[in-house]
């Protein structure tokens, strides 16, 4: 088991119950006919990550999980899927063919393997370090000072968004 | 480290805690209170009378470009916080990076706003 | 409870007489009616004047949208009071109910008293339903009811008023559900207050009041008092009437 | 704690994120999906922020935020707009492209 | 990062220990807070301002009428419309009362007396607070009711607007103090002081009264409180997303709405009036872990009284008014007061 | 007033119509909600079913009937007298008001007429059931708009006048004192003092309201602008009482057709408000409650003295004719159109109540506005459900 298994044993623990919901969530999130129901699993998904980057010792990051992506992202998810159609019960029509899904499956599983693969034989049994945890300022620094030019553009970037957005949903 | 993670270990705890609570109290009201079935308790209710048309219908309600203006500027409000923390080091400069960022989103505001999709229609 | 008498009232005066102006003629709807008849024409079958109070003109049928359009267009009339109708049928169930023969109550009630000939009010009438309706200026202050036939008595039908009146709407599809007038030309002549599957015209005269058929006419069985009689011991007689 | 958790979590979240934009049909449900690949890219990129001791993997990860609130409101005002013209957002029926 | 045991009282427990007493006492808190403001004011002060007594038979003065009410709800039945789609609609209150919940965890009301001082403190409360809105749109959406849905897409459309003031308004007091953790807030209003007068320190709300003001506005929305009580208008949607609960759960959201208001006006209180700092002591003095909790509750009663206040005077927004007001006048108006104490703060 | 009230307008209708424009380009399909029978905005039983585009309605249908009594039908088996106790649960808030015109109609087929003294006590009692009525509005508008408050000073201060009318007639609700050729009784001992110490009272309810709800900001941006009814359209919908004097036509019927009551013989002022909108509503119903405290005032200094009854038949048969009658109650035009053919009943009476045509511009106004404007507008509209179904 030591693939799996760190040398923590409470924040191993503290992994696998977080994980473990998650991919359950994730599973139901891609598989569930109904759009709003995948709309909320996604938000047990999201929780879940923001509670592994607590683990990973990125506060910051995982409160700006929460207050974006659950608090503003899905909730802009959820008004587009009462927008679009968003009927209560199943929803034949969110699926494609089975041949495709099948494929999809395969694909999904063929890249998993490879990809475990490729990860387990490079990093295994590599710890994280015991003392992970990042203050704001660090990232605060950084940001303001290597990371001056792309922060600058993520404003445009987001004003990009809201025009291309007004100028689609509203028609003049 | 382990300090950073029992802090958020307790909010999880309470977190939890706020499910359990209700959990309690349903179950104890559950032993309280009476269920009669009646077909009639489990309509809809649409002010007395039987619902029009479908129970549910859908709603065209146009506020996305709220919801999408409100994302853009909580992703903002996440960049102003560590900004906020650290001005009294970055002084002047800080001071004008952020004050351009400010502004080429409050360009956005504005355009929305000329757009006239600042409205509930 | 002490009432008190009218000495209690501090000022006795203002006994100032009331203006008995009792007017026979009455100017004002006079020339009223001489414009509204420059309009219509032949369209005014007849009308009455009750000085002082009321303007009634009974125009043929098919000049009643007419009159409407003409009131409101040319003669100021803005303002749209009622629309009603009228059955003249006396009632089969006897006259004024008031008397024990009236109640008689019959299975069939078309023979349980013959109705007598239908009697029409002022202006007269021809068919047994007449169609009604009150227009009122606000500039002149002045008031016109307006009376017409229906077509014929097997076709209950009148035009609307609805592209004159827009308020005439909701009162011609109550003429229509309590009378079964039909208004050619109304946007949609839905159930107003019955339910839609209601069968019958309630305000027809030969409609029964199914609460008198059951229980009946208690007939006037508590007159009071004048005031200034006292208790009058006499109430047996007032409420002679009982059945 | 070991790495490869997080790498291991992260790619799982990435392959069903794949399959949900391969399988599904609805645009607005894609979109979930291509979420569900960001968050994976994110837990790999601070996980590796945390394996490298250097703070760019927080860093990034922040802006991949960002950019996924863009991707989100441009893709949904697209998805409205498909919707508005064709009352379905089936992404097979899109075949505009074709001519 | 502060430590949260007690240890300035010379008592060292376990984190288990530690955690459990803490457990307890919010899980005290939180039902305590909603019975006293329910009491205080949505009873008697609405009652003596609308010039009734308000419930006098439960107890003296009617101080028990509320948990009579309780009492009643838990034995109304849990009717679940046969339309409804019965796990979010289950789910709904349960995920708006967390989001109370662990706003209570992050509040300070002494040096050492607090659930949890974490780094991020105020940005972490504004986030959990905002999960909230899911809850309401899950209620909305799996009621299958018109009015619901309404409301819901009313009470989310007014939550997203409300937070980004909210949050903004914020963000002066976090340039004035430079940290976010909610005990060195506290700690810089202490500390601060007025043209070199340290006497009662230097409460944010001198500074920051375009800030408070905003704060406060947004707190009344984010509460679907009148004048923002669009969400569950009674007189047009019939109690909005909440039409179709019944019995506990229904309370559930009238809990969460309560101690949603002691929460916020807490934050205000921790933000805005110097928390539980008292002037004359040290900020580490032990007696704060006594004399705190006192004046936060002055503080947070204080708050709370103009958040009720309000309340029961106005009539309510319509809500393109309130987006309007929202988006032309708040935010402009906050993110104007950020650049402004910036400006001020790198100034001076 | 004016100036400020006609850019409002024109601003408003210009914001309408873009509204509109906007609609049609996003075409959507429409929600259809039902607010009523058994709704909290519909004071009773109105139903309305809105077609709603998001928020904004683009077609209202009012459904009613769920109270409907069949008043017509049931005058034509009762005596005169007799009707008077069936129309006074009409318009259930202003009872006495409703009787005052059948009597009235009643009493000029007959060729009675009143005792001066009736007709003064008439007039009075009248003016207090509008008051009685229209203050409940006053506290019920701001309710609808979600203050909760003015509700309960409304319900506090209504009191003092139902207590008035309960002392002097017996009823609180359903007075049934008017009668043909005068009235049931006279005024008890006292009751002109006490009448004029709860005008006062009232006076100061309606200052109170004035200041707490007019000169509320929400208020007036919940109500100015929204449901503008311009007065032609008003009128021909046939639009009576303060909802037609809030579009500024200068027309009240107790001036201009005072029947055979003493309105004309004191002193007053008709109200009247140039913008049609609900705040104009409000306002007109407003300024007509603190107009009537001093009409009730001046009614009772210059009570004249003398019998409170005319000579009248024991029995009373009315001789044939036909006879229309309206005031100006406290809801608007309400009149009666009595045909008799000489019996114990009427053969046929036509009751037009206000609120009935109040209520049927409302498909006319609701087109355009947004959900919580239904509420706004139907509060200012003003309407009882027994005066609609009857």
């Amino acid at each position: 088991m030591d693939v799996v298994w760190g040398d923590n044993v409470a924040q191993n623990i503290a992994f696998y119950v977080i994980a473990i919901p998650m991919v359950a969530a994730a599973l139901k999130m891609v598989t569930t006919k109904n759009v709003v129901h995948a709309a909320l699993y996604l938000v047990v998904v999201l929780v879940g990550v923001s509670a592994q980057f607590i683990l990973l010792g990125a506060e910051f990051i995982a409160a700006t999980q929460i207050l974006v992506y659950v608090g503003a992202i899905v909730v802009l998810i959820l008004f587009g899927v009462m927008l679009t159609r968003a009927k209560l019960g199943r929803d034949a029509e969110v699926n494609n063919d089975p041949t495709q899904r099948i494929a999809g499956a395969l694909v999904a599983v063929i890249l998993f393997a490879v990809m475990s693969y490729a990860i387990i034989d490079a990093f295994e049994g590599t710890e994280l370090p015991e003392e992970r945890y990042q203050p704001l300022q660090v990232v605060s620094d950084s940001i303001f000072s290597t990371y001056l030019v792309p922060f600058e553009a993520t404003s445009v970037l987001l004003l990009a968004a809201l025009i291309g957005a007004i100028v689609l949903a509203r028609r003049d | 480290m382990s300090e950073f993670l029992r802090s958020y270990l307790t909010i999880a705890i309470f977190g939890g805690l706020a499910v359990v609570l209700i959990g309690i109290i349903l179950g104890a009201g559950r032993l309280l209170r009476p269920t009669r079935a009646q077909d009639q308790k489990y309509l809809t209710y649409e002010s007395g009378a039987d619902a029009v048309g479908d129970e549910w219908s859908q709603t065209q309600v146009r506020y996305y470009i709220f919801a999408l203006l409100f994302v853009l500027f909580d992703v903002e409000a996440v960049f102003i916080f560590p900004w906020a923390t650290r001005l009294e080091e970055y002084g002047m400069f800080g001071l004008i990076e952020m004050a351009i960022f400010i502004f080429i989103l409050a360009l956005g505001l504005l355009y929305a706003w000329r757009k006239k999709v600042l409205r509930w229609v | 409870m002490i009432r008190l008498s009218s000495a209690d009232t501090e000022t006795t005066g203002t006994d100032e007489e009331e203006t008995e102006e009792v007017v026979e003629t009455d100017e004002a709807r006079e020339a009223l009616l001489s414009e509204i008849t420059e309009r219509l024409g032949d369209g005014i079958v007849a009308h009455h004047i009750d000085p002082g109070h009321d303007l009634i003109i009974r125009v043929a049928n098919g000049a009643w949208a007419e009159a409407a359009l003409a009131l409101r267009r040319s003669l100021g009339f803005d303002y749209f009071t009622y629309l009603s109708a009228i059955d003249w049928l006396p009632s089969p169930f006897g006259r004024s109910m008031d008397a024990t023969v009236d109640l008689a109550p019959s299975e069939d009630p078309a023979e349980a008293a013959e109705p007598g000939p239908i009697e029409h009010g002022l202006c007269g009438g021809e068919t047994r339903f007449q169609v009604l309706a009150r227009v009122y200026s606000t500039r002149r202050h002045l008031g016109v009811t307006l009376k017409a036939d229906v077509a014929s008595d097997d076709d209950l039908s009148i035009e609307t008023w609805t592209g004159t009146y827009p308020g005439a709407d909701w009162h011609e599809r109550e003429s229509w559900e309590m009378f079964g007038i039909t208004f050619t030309g109304h946007p949609g002549l839905r159930k107003l207050y019955l339910p839609h599957d209601f069968e019958g015209f309630p305000l027809r005269k030969d409609f029964p009041l199914l609460a008198r058929q059951i229980k009946p006419w208690p007939g006037i069985v508590d007159v009071e008092p004048m005031p200034d009689e006292g208790d009058g011991g006499d109430d047996s007689e007032s409420g002679g009437e009982e059945t | 704690m070991l790495l490869t958790n997080f790498l291991l979590l992260a790619a799982l979240l990435f392959c069903i994120g794949v399959y949900g934009v391969l399988a599904r049909k609805n645009a607005v449900l894609v979109l979930m999906s291509i979420e569900l690949i960001l968050n994976a890219v994110n837990i790999n990129l601070v996980a590796f922020g945390v394996i490298t001791g250097t703070i760019s993997g927080h860093v990034f990860a922040l802006f991949i935020i960002a950019v996924a609130a863009a991707e989100v409101g441009v893709g949904l005002a697209l998805v409205i707009l498909i919707y508005r013209n064709r009352r379905s957002i089936n992404l097979d029926e899109l075949d505009l492209m074709k001519g | 990062m502060i430590d949260p045991a007690l240890g300035t009282l010379a008592i060292e427990l376990a984190y288990w220990q530690e955690t459990l007493i803490k457990v307890g006492v919010v899980a005290a808190l939180v039902p305590t807070a909603a019975l006293i403001l329910g009491y205080v004011f949505l009873l008697k002060m609405m009652s003596f301002m609308q010039s009734r007594l308000g419930p006098m038979d439960a107890g003296p003065f009617g101080i028990l009428q509320l948990v009579a009410d309780g009492a009643k709800f838990l034995q109304k039945e849990d009717i679940f419309p046969a339309r409804a789609d019965k796990w979010v609609f289950a789910m709904a209150p349960i995920v708006v009362l967390v989001s109370t919940m662990l706003v209570y965890v992050l509040i300070p009301v002494g040096p050492d007396l607090v659930g949890e001082a974490v780094d991020t403190g105020v940005f972490l409360a504004l986030a959990v607070s905002s999960i909230s809105v899911i809850g309401i749109l899950m209620a909305g959406w799996s009621s299958a009711n018109k009015y619901s849905l309404i409301g819901g897409m009313r009470a989310a459309g007014q939550l997203i607007a409300y937070e980004l003031p909210l949050v903004l308004a914020v963000v002066g007091v976090v340039i004035q103090a430079g940290t976010l953790n909610l005990q060195g807030i506290v700690a810089a209003q202490a500390t601060g002081e007025i043209f070199g007068w340290g006497g009662i320190g230097s409460p944010f709300i001198l500074t920051q009264f375009v800030g408070f003001f905003i704060f406060m506005i947004a707190v009344q929305a984010e509460l679907t409180q009148t004048p923002f009580d669009m969400p569950v208008a009674e007189s047009e949607i019939v109690g909005g997303y909440q039409v179709e609960y019944t019995g506990f759960r229904f309370l559930t959201f009238f809990l969460a709405e309560f101690g949603t208001a002691f929460a916020f006006a807490g934050l205000a209180a921790v933000l805005f009036l110097g928390g539980w700092w008292v002037p004359g002591f040290e900020i580490d003095s032990p007696w704060l872990n006594v004399l705190g909790p006192i004046v936060m509750f002055i503080k947070i009663m204080a708050v709370s009284f103009f958040i009720f206040w309000f309340r029961f005077t106005y009539p309510r927004f319509r809500e393109d008014q309130l987006q309007a007001l929202a988006w032309k006048v708040l935010i402009p108006l906050s993110l104007a007061n950020i650049v402004v104490t910036g400006v001020l703060k790198v100034v001076f | 007033m004016t100036a400020i009230s006609e850019r409002r307008q024109l601003a408003y209708i210009a914001a309408q119509a873009s509204d509109a424009r906007v609609n049609v380009e996003l075409e959507t399909e429409g929600m259809t909600l039902n607010m009523g029978p058994q709704h909290p905005a519909t004071h009773g039983t109105l139903r309305i079913v809105a077609k709603l585009d998001g928020e904004q309605v683009i077609a209202a249908d009012p459904i009613m009937g769920y109270m409907h009594r069949g008043y017509e039908k049931l005058t034509e088996v009762r005596t005169y007298p007799q009707v008077t106790t069936l129309v006074n649960r009409i318009d259930w808030l202003g009872s006495f008001a409703n009787e005052v015109p059948f009597i009235l109609a009643a009493e000029r087929l007959m060729e009675v007429e009143a005792p001066p003294r009736a007709q003064w006590i008439r007039t009075a009692l009248f003016e207090l059931s509008r008051i009685a009525n229209i203050s409940l509005f006053l506290g019920d508008m701001a309710l609808q708009l979600g203050a909760l408050t003015p509700a309960f000073y409304a319900f506090r201060d209504r009191e003092f006048v139902l207590n008035q009318i309960e002392s002097a007639t017996g009823g609180r609700f359903h007075p049934n004192f008017d009668r043909i050729g005068g009235l049931k009784d006279d005024l008890p001992k006292g009751w002109i003092a006490e009448t004029k110490t709860a005008m006062v009272k009232l006076r100061d309810f309606c200052d109170m309201l004035e200041t707490l709800v007019t000169g509320n900001e929400i208020f007036e941006a919940r109500t100015r602008g929204i449901g503008v009814i311009p007065a032609e359209v008003g009128l021909s919908y046939g639009l009576s009482g303060a909802n037609i004097r809030a579009s500024g036509v200068d027309w009240d019927l107790r001036r201009d057709q005072p029947v055979g009551l003493a309105w004309n013989e004191i002193d007053w002022k008709v109200w009247t408000h140039p913008d049609g909108d609900s705040f104009a509503r409000f306002w007109v119903r407003l300024q007509e409650v603190r107009e009537s405290t001093k009409m009730v005032d001046q009614l009772l200094d210059g009570l004249p003295s003398g019998p409170i009854m005319a000579k009248v038949p024991r029995i009373i048969k009315v001789p044939a004719g036909e006879a229309w009658v309206s005031t100006e109650n406290p809801l608007g035009e309400m009149g009666y159109y009595v045909v008799s053919q000489g019996d114990l009943v009427p053969f046929r009476v036509k009751i037009r109540s206000a609120s009935f045509n109040n209520v049927s511009i409302v498909p006319w106004v609701l087109k355009g506005v947004y959900v919580p404007d239904i509420v706004t507008i139907l509060a200012s509209l003003y309407f009882i459900l027994g005066d609609i179904d009857r």
